[in-house]
């Protein structure tokens, strides 16, 4: 097991330097350049951005440079914001793994519990219900959930009652991150949801569900304690990627409710093509994506015993 | 009880007797089909999906107004507005430019739903080749092929369509291309999972043994078995599908103005939700009317392709 | 008896299984040496969990061997491996001890059965359509049966598809790992009729496992009696049924049921006692020292080879002791 | 002595696509406290539906209970809630299912599956459960249990899941245990210990047992009665000794001969029943076994015999057992034993 | 300058329905986004320029007309020539960390702006100065730079050519001072945040939590903080419109800026909207490199064939004015606002006349039809520009256009190099005079991107630029703008009015201009 683990993180290494890299050519066929703007600049101050900026060596050698410095844990100066990514990083990541650590563990327990009540009251206004929820959830996109929660929650319901139920934006009292980790969640607990159902209803039909039944065990606990578990194996998967995703920062519901977390930072990057940032924030992201991927492969493992994770375990 | 003698009369053993009737031999895809087209439910949503598809189809041919011109006297009209003066009708109102906004409707529905079908058929095509290669043969190919996804959804989305854009023409192949690059990915971790799953089962040994090659086993007899997640992951794809290729459109990737399409639309209308309503809440219906249709048809098919599961 | 050429059809070669379990090491096989002439029926007993199944397992290349190799045909290029399961699929097939995990959930019976004959290209498809029938009825099943899921069977039907489905690709050689176990005795009969059938009309070679030692010996040609993953004793059937040597094979012997109640319940039990040992780190020792009756210290110190003693093949330190004669049982 | 069970007039049927599937037409049979009941039979004649039946265990649907009582003391089966299963299941009746892979939960830990169903009726903390299922292993004569209740399913071999199924069934001392085909996986030494094992719990506790099985040894050995079913019905029944030496119906006397001996001449083949049992999708309204059977009559074709009585207790539904049926053995069959 | 501040609604008294903010003596307003950084010499971004004016005294300062008022400086004399400025400096300003604020503060932030390693975009500001782009290219020392501390109160500044709009550009942000020994202490990481850099303006900014909020105090060494009423201001940075007009609403705004569509629904709640002119035009940028675009009839032809009312009406849905000439009202003429003074130049939209120029186009290209695209940006409200122009073209000419929204960067990336037919742009004014939207018709202008050249042109345009006697520079610029606006290398759509709404708090001083988008200085509020 740790010699998988060890073997996998230095798969994990590879897999970022690739990233990286790959990143760092392409961003560079992008047409533009970081400092082109609506106005054109004097020369020489193109020139001075570049060579501050290192943009004036080969790819490679600032490649190298780059990987040099992430190496020491430097991620350069963002170009637009002439900050250290890392502080960029250092500030605006916590918000963004508050609100999707909210999202990620409201999408998982609610997804997984309507999947299950879906599966097994299937066929009744249970798995309707569950059924519309989740419609909802994947149909209806977050800044369109996000606005019309805003709407609603914040503006009519304080307008109705004249009280502030919940705040329109910001990230601070308890009330203010209800409607945005609500709005960040949905598509996801759509997705769990349903997969728990169709899986769930795929181990129902199993023998040793009757087995559990004839021990006289209840419903609850032949739910829990046995179909769960066999059940969950495609909402692990789904759920390496989801939180990867929900956790290093959600745009569009950052945006909306004014949270100052990493989601900008992905898009607006590449807008104002941020070399340094879009880097930073790709190492960050993949780096987060892959140990979400490393923690789901070695989940499978665990849920299911004949899943073997290194070809050594037999023999 | 009295009983004629005759009655007692020897025969002897018949094993025509006991032979039945034979039916005709159905394959697992036949009798799936059968059970599909017994479910009601699934059926009403396939005809759902069906009169969409006709709909869009049919409305733009036949529709008084073109999708793109524009009755700058009646912008933003309501649901049901009629103009007395030039006895203009538009069903379901206009948009800010006073275009029609049923005939878009429909056009639009052409463009996300093909690009829907199509987005969606190629990732699912490719997701569980890969998926079903990458679980099945696991190890070290395993690693790499995730590593690669991995790599694959690393790199930042918005960079991988603007230089797609640089070097394909706009247009709804070019979308297709643009959807697929990575929209498999999540598909092939799930076919991956399930087939690391199921390999280990008994009757995938069996096929094994009986000198099955690899494409059969994961075609016969994994696939078969992970299919009602995949049939799941699909439908709830859908959305995902319409709403990139809106995303794609605003950067020049998608559908040319003034072409629209239900992503797109909904994306209008949401600007201007408080002022109209309408405009969203008409795209929207339309997306999860789909999305309704899908799920439902993939929940029938999910019970239809497990025969263990019988109403 | 049918003619019997003397040629080696498998060889198994020094073969041994080893699982890591969390305690420890699991022997399920360790270091067996087989010989399987074409057109003979070895019969495999032994305890449950002996490793028979496994030894099965190993033969048909499913788990590769931690030790030794099988070598098909004499031919080292037909060694088992994953590589080449294709080819071996045609020679040797095996009939799983557990019928329903086997067969995939959500395949009709029909194609099933089918599917070998696909995969190996056998016949078109209207003939295999027609051979699926003829399998079934072989079976004793239904034509009926084939456009039936297998959770729609009973557990003895389960077991009947699994051997139709080892029997359509007309292999030269079967693993039969208990395939009569589930079944009532007169379609027991008619699949050992079958099998035998099939082994004079095609000259199939038979790998038995079983725990009906009657049928056991009506079907075997030579049976070879596993013990806590080693072969402890090797000989004619016939043989082995009168001379037994190794004292769990007469234990074995004097346990068998007779289905005749009176007779059945005067009969005096000689249950095994002692410990069972467990295959998880074995210790070098005889592994039947903890409940033989006759064990002495030289079991419990030295692993006792399969040697030829008394006429045949027997693993035992005391075989050719007379105080074994004395004891014969019965 | 008290009935535990009695099943009246069973039917059920499995709603398929293809049609009404008659797994089980018509059963009936009583058992008594402290009994041993085998159920013998064809393979697919209904018995584990039977057995299934009594605990309420298929799911419903497809299956579907047509008529019919079972009567477990008083409360009737068939009626009973979901809840009152419950306290039922694993409690006073526990089965052992016949096909032990699929039956056991593949990831779960053996040793937690086993002491589910005490820590569930019995409230076991869970240090005492993880010596009770130790114990249990033991019982059955598993070695290493106490790394083997940390194992899971797929490392155990087919003898010994079927053992922790046996454990599993055991552990709650139930009034009625309804073992399908316990020992079919097991060496004879092991079925031997099993067996015993068996008649002790009967001894100690007065559990009544019905036993599944297609080895007439083990009915030899242990069963009080035997219930011989064929196509859907319990088609004789009665005590051993009856089933044994004095068959009465047709079926059960060729069963007994297709009979493994020890010194079988393996060049003469072994006896067996010609010809498939009928399907259950249309059984026959006659007499299930008359298309196999050497003695066929016209009679048998349109109708089902009743159960006739050829001894006390000995029930046989077959016409020939009729007061009014002329020769029951006519020359040109005897000596058949196959076509 | 009628068209600055322009209140609308606001006669009626009643109380209004939003009561803003709860904080005493305090407003929250919405910047919308965060200032990417706060180093006067560097920044381009508009809305650091927002935070920059509060917290930076320059030399100068503009009142609410735009008009030059003394700020750093108390008073200034010009030469003759209109080449030497002299400075005098109040001397009784300090920065925040203590320091004095002095004529070499100004004599570091300029000599700064103009150096090649601090890499500042607007580096061309100082090509006013003498010897500024010498400087700036090399070419020269700093010690031959035009400006100079004759002591600490007082700078002496020498321009390159006369200009007369100087001292309206030294409101400008980038000419803020710079205190050497603050800048030293923090280096590069200099207005990065809140203690990362010093203040002499009526503010200071006591915190700044990135991408969420800034928070600016009064600073009490200020020379006018007696006029200042506000204590304290809050500045969020609300991205998403809808949001931002919610927390208005809520009363968690006291300023927040409108979307044509927020204008609607406000009004239908007769609620009082503010407007002020940007600054900016927007129009449609021709390539004048493309064969067809080359030829002036199909230009006018595009240009005359656009119902740009109609477009302002169903697009940007406020009180924007259809662009009569290129140069936008914000910018002063003479004695009135420059538009006025040229007069309505452009053909607004006439139909017949369009088509006219059309078939005289396809007659002397000899073509039958013209196929052309238009780049655009990548957002919903650019699309329906897109949708729009591609609509009144295709009906009104049977041209067809294609439409290639695209991200902003790729679009300029196009731009710069030419490659395009037409792109929709916009372009706001550098500083107060007309010259900052005319000279980009200049041949080879960075910024002229049609790559229209006109030597007529160019010479007036170096006429212009030496031409020391106001009215007559003013006929040039006339001049300039008429042949603008009859060869139509751009076709000017629309200049740009923003909106925006006040909570009831505020009651008057809010400044909204071209040259100072928010100003808050002078704030009231109501009692
Ligand atoms: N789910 C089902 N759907 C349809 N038919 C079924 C189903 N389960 C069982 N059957 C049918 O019901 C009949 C009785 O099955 P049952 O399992 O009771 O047989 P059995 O007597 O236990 O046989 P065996 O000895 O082989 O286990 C069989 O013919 C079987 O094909
Ligand atoms: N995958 C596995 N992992 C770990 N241990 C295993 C595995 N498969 C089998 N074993 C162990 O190997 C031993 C031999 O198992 P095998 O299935 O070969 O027994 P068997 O002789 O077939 O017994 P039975 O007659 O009960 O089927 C057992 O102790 C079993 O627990
Ligand atoms: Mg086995
Ligand atoms: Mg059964």
């Amino acid at each position: 097991m740790a010699k998988y683990i060890v073997k996998r993180l230095l798969y994990a290494l590879l897999t970022l330097l690739v990233l990286v890299s790959l990143t760092f050519f392409m961003m560079r066929l992008l047409p533009g350049d970081p400092f082109i703007g609506e106005k054109a600049i004097p020369e020489t101050t193109m020139k001075a951005l570049n060579e501050k900026y290192g943009l004036d060596k080969p790819v490679i050698q600032q490649l190298i440079i780059y990987m040099g410095n992430v190496f020491r844990g430097d991620l350069g100066l963002s170009m637009h914001y002439n900050r250290p990514v890392n502080d960029i990083i250092r500030q605006a990541f916590p918000y963004s793994f508050d609100l999707g650590m909210r999202a990620l563990i409201f999408a998982t327990v609610m997804g997984i519990l309507l999947g299950i009540v879906a599966a097994v009251k299937r066929g009744t206004h249970w798995d309707t219900i569950s059924m519309l929820f989740a419609i909802i959830g994947v149909s209806v996109p977050g800044f369109i959930v996000g606005s019309l929660l805003q709407y609603f929650f914040a503006l009519k319901l304080t307008e109705w009652t004249g009280i502030a139920f919940f705040p329109n934006t910001g990230w601070d009292s308890f009330s203010s991150k209800l409607l945005p980790s609500f709005a960040l969640s949905l598509s996801s607990l759509a997705t769990v949801s349903r997969l728990m159902r169709t899986s769930m209803l795929d181990v129902l039909g199993h023998d040793y569900i009757k087995t559990a039944k004839s021990k006289g065990l209840s419903q609850k606990t032949i739910i829990w304690k046995h179909a769960v578990r066999n059940a969950i194996m495609p909402v692990i998967t789904v759920l390496g990627p989801i939180s990867a995703a929900l956790l290093t920062g959600a745009f569009v519901v950052e945006n909306i409710f004014s949270i100052p977390g990493m989601g900008k930072f992905f898009v607006f990057s590449i807008q104002t093509q941020d070399y340094t940032l879009i880097s930073g924030t790709t190492l960050f992201y993949g780096a987060f994506l892959i140990l979400a991927n490393l923690v789901v492969d070695i989940a499978y493992g665990f849920v299911d015993p004949r899943v073997k994770l290194s070809e050594a375990k037999e023999g | 009880m009295n009983i004629d003698k005759s009655q007692f009369e020897w025969i002897g053993p018949d094993t025509a007797i006991s032979e039945a009737i034979t039916r005709d031999s159905t394959s697992y895809w036949q009798d799936a089909m059968r059970r599909l087209s017994k479910n009601k439910t699934a059926m009403a949503a396939l005809i759902i999906i069906i009169v969409i598809t006709l709909c869009s189809i049919f409305v733009p041919i036949f529709s008084p107004y073109t999708m793109s011109e524009q009755h700058l006297t009646h912008t933003n009209a309501p649901i049901g507005f009629r103009d007395e003066q030039d006895g203009h009708i538009h069903l379901f109102g206009t948009d800010s430019l006073g275009r029609d906004i049923f005939t878009r409707i429909w056009y639009g529905g052409r463009i996300s739903l093909f690009i829907s079908f199509s987005a969606v058929l190629v990732n699912f095509i490719i997701g569980i080749i890969y998926g079903g290669i990458a679980g099945y043969v696991g190890g070290t190919l395993d690693n790499i092929m995730m590593r690669i996804i991995e790599i694959v959804n690393g790199i930042p989305y918005l960079i991988i369509v603007v230089l797609l854009m640089m070097v394909l023409p706009a247009g709804t192949m070019t979308m297709v291309i643009a959807y697929a690059t990575v929209g498999w990915t999540g598909m092939a971790r799930l076919v991956r999972g399930q087939v690391m799953s199921l390999k280990q089962q008994d009757y995938v040994v069996a096929a094994k043994v009986m000198g099955a090659k690899p494409a059969r086993i994961i075609g016969k007899h994994l696939l078969p078995n992970t299919l009602s997640v995949v049939i799941i992951n699909i439908t709830l794809s859908i959305p995902s599908a319409i709403f990139t290729e809106a995303f794609l459109s605003y950067i020049g990737l998608g559908v040319p103005v003034p072409l629209a399409s239900w992503g797109t639309l909904a994306n209008e209308g949401s600007k201007v939700f408080q002022l109209y309503p309408s405009q969203l809440v008409i795209p929207a219906i339309c997306i999860s009317l789909t999305m309704l249709s899908f799920n439902l048809l993939g929940d029938g098919l999910r019970d239809a392709l497990d025969p263990r599961l019988r109403k | 008896m049918m003619s019997k050429n003397s040629q080696i059809l498998v060889e198994i070669k020094d073969v041994s299984k080893f699982f890591k379990v969390s305690s420890g090491i699991l022997k399920a096989v360790n270091h067996v040496n087989l010989e399987i002439k074409k057109g003979e029926t070895v019969g495999l007993v032994g305890e449950s969990g002996c490793g028979k199944s496994t030894l099965g397992k190993v033969i048909m290349g499913i788990y590769s061997p931690t030790t030794g190799q099988v070598i098909y045909h004499g031919k080292k290029e037909l060694l088992v491996k994953k590589e080449n399961l294709f080819e071996y699929a045609k020679l040797a097939q095996i009939i799983f001890q557990d019928p329903y995990s086997s067969l995939d959930p959500r395949m009709t019976v029909g194609s099933i059965i089918e599917e070998g004959m696909i995969i190996h290209n056998m016949y078109n498809k209207k003939v295999r359509k027609e051979r699926v029938y003829e399998l079934l009825d072989l079976v004793g099943l239904n034509r009926e049966h084939a456009n039936r899921y297998p959770h729609e069977f009973s557990g003895g039907q389960r077991q009947r598809i699994g051997i139709a489905r080892a029997l359509a690709i007309e292999p030269e050689f079967i693993v039969c790992d208990e395939p009569i176990s589930a079944l009532d005795v007169s379609i027991q009969s008619q699949i050992i009729n079958l099998l035998k059938d099939l082994q004079e009309k095609l000259g199939l070679t038979y790998l038995f496992i079983a725990h009906d030692l009657n049928i056991v010996k009506y079907i075997s040609d030579r049976i070879a009696v596993m013990y806590l993953g080693n072969i402890v004793e090797l000989s004619d059937s016939d043989e082995l049924y009168e001379k037994p040597l190794h004292p769990y094979t007469r234990a074995l012997l004097s346990a068998v049921p007779i289905p005749d109640p009176k007779k059945e319940r005067a009969k005096e039990r000689q249950l095994l006692e002692g410990d069972v040992p467990s295959p998880i780190n074995p210790k070098h020792c005889c592994p039947f020292v903890s409940r033989c009756p006759h064990a002495t210290d030289i079991c419990s110190r030295d692993f006792p080879e399969l040697e030829m003693k008394k006429g045949h093949l027997v693993a035992c330190h005391h075989a050719d002791e007379p105080i074994y004669n004395r004891e014969i049982i019965k | 002595m008290n009935k535990v069970l009695e099943v009246n007039d069973l039917h059920v049927s499995f709603d398929t696509y293809a049609g009404e599937v008659k797994a089980v037409r018509g059963v009936s049979f009583d058992l008594n406290e402290g009994e041993i009941l085998a159920i013998v039979g064809e393979s697919g004649s209904g018995k584990s539906v039977t057995a299934q039946t009594i605990m309420k265990l298929n799911p419903m649907p497809p299956t579907r209970i047509v008529s019919g009582e079972i009567l477990l003391g008083d409360i009737d089966i068939v009626k009973a809630s979901e809840r009152e299963m419950m306290a039922i299941r694993g409690n006073e009746v526990s089965m052992i299912f016949q096909d032990p892979m699929t039956c056991l939960n593949p990831t779960m830990q053996v040793g937690k599956q086993l002491t589910e169903a005490i820590r569930h009726h019995k409230k076991l903390s869970k240090d005492e459960a993880y010596r009770e299922a130790i114990r249990l292993l033991n019982i059955v004569r598993i070695p290493n249990s106490k790394q083997r209740v940390l194992q899971y399913p797929h490392e155990f071999s087919g003898g010994m899941r079927q053992r922790v199924m046996i454990a599993m069934a055991l552990s709650c001392e139930p009034k009625l245990l309804i073992a399908d085909e316990p020992t079919t996986a097991l060496d004879v030494t092991i079925q031997a210990q099993i067996m015993e094992l068996l008649m002790e719990i009967r001894e100690n506790t007065n559990t009544s047992i019905i036993i599944i099985t297609h080895d007439l040894g083990v009915v030899a050995s242990i069963a009080d009665r035997v219930a011989v079913m064929y196509g859907g019905k319990i088609v004789e029944s009665g005590s051993s000794e009856d089933i044994f030496y004095h068959p009465s119906h047709p079926y059960t006397k060729a069963l007994l001969e297709s009979l493994p001996k020890t010194d079988m001449d393996k060049n003469k083949r072994l006896a067996s029943i010609a010809g498939t049992p009928p399907d259950l999708l249309n059984p026959p309204a006659g007499c299930p076994f008359a298309g196999r059977c050497k003695y066929t009559m016209k009679i048998c074709i349109p109708h089902m015999p009743p159960d006739f009585e050829p001894g006390k207790k000995h029930k046989a539904a077959c016409w020939l057992l009729h007061k009014d049926c002329p020769d029951p053995e006519p020359a040109s069959a005897i000596g058949g034993g196959e076509k | 300058s009628s068209c600055g501040k322009k209140n609308t609604n606001t006669t009626d008294n009643k109380k209004s329905p939003y009561p803003g903010t709860s904080e005493d003596k305090s407003i929250t307003v919405n910047i919308t986004s965060e200032p990417p950084e706060m180093f006067s010499v560097t920044t381009t971004d508009a809305t650091s320029f927002i935070v920059l004016r509060h917290i930076l005294e320059n030399l100068v300062t503009l009142d609410e007309n735009d008009k030059v008022i003394p700020g750093v400086a108390k008073e200034w004399t010009v030469s003759e020539d209109e080449l030497e400025y002299t400075f005098y400096l109040r001397d009784d300003m300090k920065w925040s960390n203590g320091e004095p604020v002095t004529a070499h503060d100004f004599v570091f932030a300029w000599t700064s702006l103009l150096t090649p390693s601090f890499a500042a975009d607007y580096a061309y500001f100082g090509y006013v100065f003498k010897n500024g782009k010498a400087y700036n290219e090399g070419k020269v020392g700093a010690d031959q730079l035009g400006f100079k501390a004759i002591s600490d109160y007082e700078l002496q500044v020498t321009l390159e050519n006369p200009t007369p709009y100087f001292l309206d550009t030294l409101a400008f942000g980038v000419f803020a001072p710079l205190n050497e020994k603050a800048y030293n202490e923090f280096g590069s990481a200099y207005g990065t945040d809140a203690d990362k850099m010093v203040y002499n303006g009526p503010f200071i900014m006591t915190s700044w939590e990135h991408e969420s909020r800034i928070v600016l105090e009064k600073n009490p060494d200020y020379y006018d903080k007696d006029k200042i009423e506000l204590e304290k201001i809050n500045m969020l940075m609300i991205n998403d419109s809808n949001a931002a007009l919610n927390s208005f609403k809520v009363g968690e705004l006291d300023i927040v800026g409108l979307t044509g569509d927020q204008v609607q629904l406000m009004k239908n709640e007769n609620y009082p909207i503010h407007s002020y002119s940007d600054g900016s035009t927007f129009y449609l940028e021709y390539n004048l490199q493309n064969p067809y675009l080359a030829n002036q009839n199909l230009r006018k032809a595009i240009t005359y064939a656009i119902d740009k009312q109609a477009f302002i009406d169903s697009i940007v849905k406020n009180d924007s004015k259809v662009a009569t000439s290129f140069t936008s009202p914000a910018i002063h003429g003479l004695n009135d606002n420059f538009y006025m003074e040229v007069g309505k130049l452009a053909t607004e939209f006439d139909l017949e006349l369009a088509k006219d120029h059309y078939n005289k186009a396809l007659e002397e290209l000899n073509v039958d039809k013209i196929t052309l695209s238009l780049i655009i940006d990548d957002n919903d409200t650019a699309v329906k520009n897109g949708a729009f122009i591609q609509e009144q073209l295709r009906a009104n000419l049977g041209l067809e256009i294609n439409i290639e929204p695209m991200p902003f960067k790729s679009r300029l990336s196009r731009m710069s190099n030419k490659d395009f037919d037409i792109v929709f742009a916009g372009w706001g004014p550098d500083y107060n005079d007309p010259l900052t939207f005319l000279d980009i018709f200049e041949t080879g202008n960075g910024n002229n991107h049609g790559s229209y050249s006109n030597t007529e042109y160019d010479e007036l345009l170096d006429k212009v630029r030496v031409e020391l006697d106001a009215k007559k520079r003013f006929e040039y610029l006339t001049e300039l703008e008429k042949i603008v606006m009859d060869d139509l290398p751009v076709g000017p759509i629309y200049w740009r009015v923003k909106d925006y709404v006040l909570s009831g708090k505020i009651e008057s001083g809010v400044i909204r201009t071209a040259f100072q988008d928010l100003n808050l200085k002078y704030v009231k509020l109501a009692k």
